[in-house]
């Protein structure tokens, strides 16, 4: 086993997908020689060149409309927008065209691309590269929607999202990149819509994604030494989303905390809350709670920054009031 | 204005051909009544949604797809019927689309803005305006990168040369330098704003073209054979090498933006002097010049009438899409789940 | 009394602040001497001269980021976005600006500015003509978000939006634009973040919005006839939200229907649902429903984008499901 | 490119008069100086997040303010510590923002990508390439409506003129003949890339000015003398009714993109072009060639010294922005709470 770091689990990935797919394309802003404003992308021009590793203009339609493009006509592009927040620029090609002409067309057309972004805050940059927009794209039909929260499930989840028929948004936490990790040896390929099961515990269960779980295991290690026995899952996948590893944890455990980085209002853990609070009705012991971040926009001090993201501290004491 | 030669027809020398010039005929009509057909079964509220019709404008969808070569990529807009039409998608799937008909090319499931006929090249009919610039770039360089001699050609309005994507996709193709042809189809109006009203220079597309490195060029919409010889020269730019093109057509939306409109906002000279300039008739006339038999340019019109009714009455006998179809392709697998 | 349509009072609500402040001015694509390609502007131009009601070229970044530099330096600019779904165009200047700017600028700047725009589904536009997407504006911090479902909440919570000091995002909804209803003479300005109870019922509040309210009405009506007795609520205003009206319906009834004409995940009943199952727990008598369009794309055959819209049929057979 | 007339240094009939040639010294100085300070301060571990210094760029800024009238706007990017002081927003609230103080201008709440002092006219710092230019755009909409005689100044780099935003707002802007100018500071490289590798034309904003109607203007960046001018005669046109100006400033970033970038892609030779001609011992050479005073010269930089020292002190005093400010502001009322 490798240890890797995220970032570099990023570089990984795409390239295993390249050496083995002559159509796996990759193009965005200062991804080749300069190796990718995250140093997510070094290597990859030097081992593939200019043709499979294109740097753009500062043209994010142009970039995610070539994309679709291109996939469409037997190409599997992967795309990088630098910051998940420059999404809002190029919104139209995403939700309004790659997620919907399958439908459209009937199935006519088939779109096996990958939109990969660095998501999230914590890297005091402020409101506008600092969002964490998992729920933008989970509420259009017709895109999935993957945010792993460590290297291995880089590798494996942007493997299979490559490999994916349909177009796959990818998050990748900028908070996480510097994360080291096991990464398996040899070719690397998860399922995209399976949930993990991090710990198990009798008493509640917190939902988490990306950067949120390893706060939420933190947490949920805290409140393990204070008797609260939790059963952690991180989500990985949003679209398809594995209800069924969820709801059991509900139901068994009768308590669910979703732990979100995006801002409060229409977040994913809403979805969550809303089917588990339907589907498990019943076996339900208390409220869901939701823990997210207030629904503000994110500041760039780091005092500020700090107190808006879900802590593990934060985690802690929702949980612990809650279950009091 | 690239025009056609003022001196006499002569059908010897002539650079496009009798195949080719029946070819333009021919689709030319099959355009024009099939849109025709489509505003009468809007009258009989058969059609549902809206219709942007290209009556008037059938020489360029026809003047390209002519010229064009199998395998060669179609995108367009809303006002899309001429352009799938002219890569020969079947009228029944046409009408039966603008119907919501189960025969419809999309099964019901697009509607007039969005035909597609991947089988006849015809990727996408896209109604957010400017979207497709950038998505017609992709796709030329997929052929690019595949190595293929395949172009692809977009088609767009004059109201679409104000909006970003316009921008972007021209810059990289040509930072690129992609096989793909950008033709604007100037009608002269956005939905029902005049274009010189809200565009900084006076030709739309040609006056943009040099800030993306491109050559201005102009040429006279309502003219099939002009847009078929720019059109040729412009392949041939693509599939050799030379990059991608920009072409204004200047041509005219005989009707209204859509089927809620009257139009009324055009004043009558103006509808008039195009009328006079139809491309339909203009061309009738030009092929009796060249010496065609009469009989042979009914002939045509003829046998497309008659296929426009077939494929009316096909539209008509199919029923409505199966409700089942609702929660079909969404994902590759033909379904819609989003959860287990 | 007057009778208006929805069309007409969107024009009236605007001639009214228009006549009232000359700082209110009004731009959009095909919005003067035509009318508006819907026909909510009629008149306005004629009345207010070309210096106020601006047509714009077809560029929505360009007409939104006018308006919010009209905004931030004096004007109260209404913009028109033809269609609900272009906002995906110009997503950038709504959500990443206008809606982030003062937060970022410690209050420096304010956007009082309305983006009106049609919503919803049921022409038989297809996928990229037909969205509602209520969700995405209610997603993003810093943006209020309202769509009224009749002519008289239309002039009131319009008058109002122009005169709020925030940036609001008003839908209206298109398949009401014909409904005609009274709306009172003389001036007529409503209050954001009211909830309306259009019906009390004691056995399940019924949640909804826009073009739902007519449906969820007549769904209530269904039920009270066969004994079931639902409360209907008009949440009107979304952000901010009367979480107050609708929870204590919540309380009283003990059951929680939501009526949303947005695709399923991340829509704003997610939200509500997931406000109301963590603050009324104890008092729900069973679970919340949510009620939404599939998750899919909008089609455009009759039959089909019926089948897709909730139904007065749909409304009412899951509420007596879940009664049962 | 205009640059600085060839005669010999005349003050007595200089157009640009002692004044303003100290003014632009006393600018280009403070931004020189607060930039190397952030830096410094970065390497301190003292400023969070990222920093974009404008090291190499301060003529463009210090030309276009001084020419400025009180009341104008400006708009700028990330890169806008430079165009923030110029405007006179206390260095203070600049480096405190980018510490991360509650002195700092926006309290701690943006941080160094978006400062603002609308009460100095500058109207914002934008982060997401290209939405500044319709911002600014409304600006001058709102100047022309309510019959000020204010103007709009936009500045942004070479790699936002291939971003949709930018072809949207320049055509509105010259159709409603707002009094806007869009200065392009071409500073040879987006991020890590070179312009030229990603942009149609040579010269990605002068040579897209006739897609707006508008006259393509290319000035020497380094030289704030010719900024000045450049900026006076663009400031006027758009006073009195001319409409907006387009104009690209040639300069170079001496440094990294960001704090991030080493900027080891810059080929040496053009690094030390570039240096050499560095615009602040440029001016300073040039004021003494105009006969002022080596002590005038030097006393101001000895005043801009202290003042960028004390504003660091104030700023390193000042603590972190109160907890209680996370959910203020959000709404009009001071406030965030969405529901009730
Ligand atoms: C982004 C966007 N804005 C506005 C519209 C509404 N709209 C549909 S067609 C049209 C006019 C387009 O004009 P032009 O490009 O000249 O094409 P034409 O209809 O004349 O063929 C407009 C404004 C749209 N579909 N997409
Ligand atoms: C829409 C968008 N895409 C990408 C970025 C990331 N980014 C920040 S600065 C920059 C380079 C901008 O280059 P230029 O316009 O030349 O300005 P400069 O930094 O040289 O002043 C890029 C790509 C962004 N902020 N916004
Ligand atoms: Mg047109
Ligand atoms: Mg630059």
């Amino acid at each position: 086993m490798a240890q890797l770091t995220c970032r570099e689990a990023v570089a990984a990935a795409i390239a295993q997908e390249m050496r083995r797919d002559p159509s796996v394309v990759f193009l965005g802003e200062d991804i080749g020689a300069a190796g990718g404003v995250f140093k997510t992308t070094v290597g990859l021009f030097e081992e593939f060149g200019p043709d499979r590793v294109r740097d753009t203009p500062i043209s994010e339609q142009a970039i995610i409309g070539a994309a679709m493009g291109a996939a469409m006509t037997g190409l599997r592009p992967i795309a990088e927008l630098m910051f998940s927040d420059f999404f809002a620029v190029c919104w139209d090609l995403v939700a309004n065209e790659i997620a919907k002409s399958r439908y459209m067309t009937n199935g006519q057309v088939s779109f096996p691309l990958v939109i990969r972004s660095a998501n999230g805050g914590g890297a005091r940059f402020g409101a506008q590269h600092s969002q964490a927009i998992e729920n933008w794209a989970m509420m259009i039909p017709g895109l999935k929607v993957v945010a792993p929260s460590n290297p291995a499930d880089i590798v494996g989840l942007l493997a299979a999202s490559i490999r994916d028929p349909d177009p796959v948004v990818f998050f990748e936490q900028k908070s996480l990149y510097g994360t080291r990790g096991e990464v398996p040896d040899g070719e690397h390929v998860d399922a995209l819509g399976t949930a993990k099961v991090l710990r198990e515990g009798g008493d509640a269960a917190i939902v988490a994604l990306a950067a949120m779980v390893p706060r939420a295991v933190a947490a949920a290690e805290r409140l393990a030494a204070e008797g609260i026995s939790c059963t952690v899952i991180d989500v990985r996948s949003l679209v398809p989303l594995d209800t069924r590893t969820i709801l059991s944890a509900v139901s068994e455990t009768g308590r669910l905390f979703t732990v979100e980085e995006n801002p409060r209002l229409c977040g994913w853990g809403a979805e969550i809350a809303s089917i588990a609070g339907e589907e498990c009705f019943y076996d339900l012991d208390g409220p869901i709670v939701r823990i997210t971040t207030p629904h503000i926009p994110l500041p760039s001090a780091d005092n500020l920054e700090d107190l808006a993201l879900p802590s593990v501290e934060r985690i802690a004491d929702t949980v612990r009031a809650s279950m009091g | 204005m690239a025009t056609e030669e003022t001196a006499g027809p002569d059908l010897a020398n002539d650079d496009i051909g009798e195949e080719a010039r029946l070819a333009l005929w021919r689709s030319q009509l099959e355009i024009r009544h099939v849109e025709q057909r489509a505003h009468d079964l809007f009258l009989q509220n058969l059609v549902k949604g809206t219709v942007h019709l290209s009556l008037g404008q059938e020489a360029v969808a026809a003047g390209f797809a002519v010229a064009m070569e199998d395998g060669d990529y179609t995108f367009c807009t809303y006002r899309g019927h001429a352009h799938t039409l002219a890569r020969g998608a079947p009228m029944s799937g046409v009408l039966g689309e603008l119907m919501g008909r189960e025969c419809g090319l999309l099964a019901g499931k697009g509607g007039s803005m969005h035909l597609t006929s991947v089988e006849h090249g015809a990727m996408g009919s896209y109604a957010i305006i400017g979207a497709h610039l950038p998505i017609a770039m992709g796709a030329a360089w997929s052929a690019q990168y595949r190595g293929t001699s395949q172009v692809s050609v977009c088609f767009f309005g004059d109201g679409t040369t104000n909006i970003g994507a316009f921008h972007e996709a021209l810059n990289m193709a040509k930072v690129w330098s992609l096989p793909v042809i950008f033709v604007c189809e100037n009608n002269l109006y956005m939905e029902y704003t005049p274009i010189g009203d809200v565009t900084a220079v006076e030709h739309p597309a040609a006056d943009r073209a040099p800030a993306y490195g491109m050559e201005s060029i102009i040429v006279d919409g309502n003219d099939a054979d002009a847009v078929y010889r720019v059109a040729r020269t412009a392949y041939d730019r693509a599939r050799s090498g030379g990059g991608p093109s920009l072409i204004e057509a200047k041509t005219y939306r005989q009707c209204g933006h859509s089927r809620a409109d009257p139009g009324a906002y055009r004043p009558d000279e103006e509808v008039e002097e195009w009328l006079a300039r139809d491309p339909v008739p203009a061309y009738r006339r030009r092929l009796l010049d060249f010496g065609f038999a009469e009989s042979a340019v009914e002939g045509i019109e003829a046998e497309v009438l008659a296929a426009v009714d077939a494929a009316t009455e096909t539209a008509r006998a199919s029923p409505p899409p199966p409700p089942d179809i609702l929660e079909t392709e969404v994902y590759a697998d033909g379904g819609a789940a989003w959860r287990n």
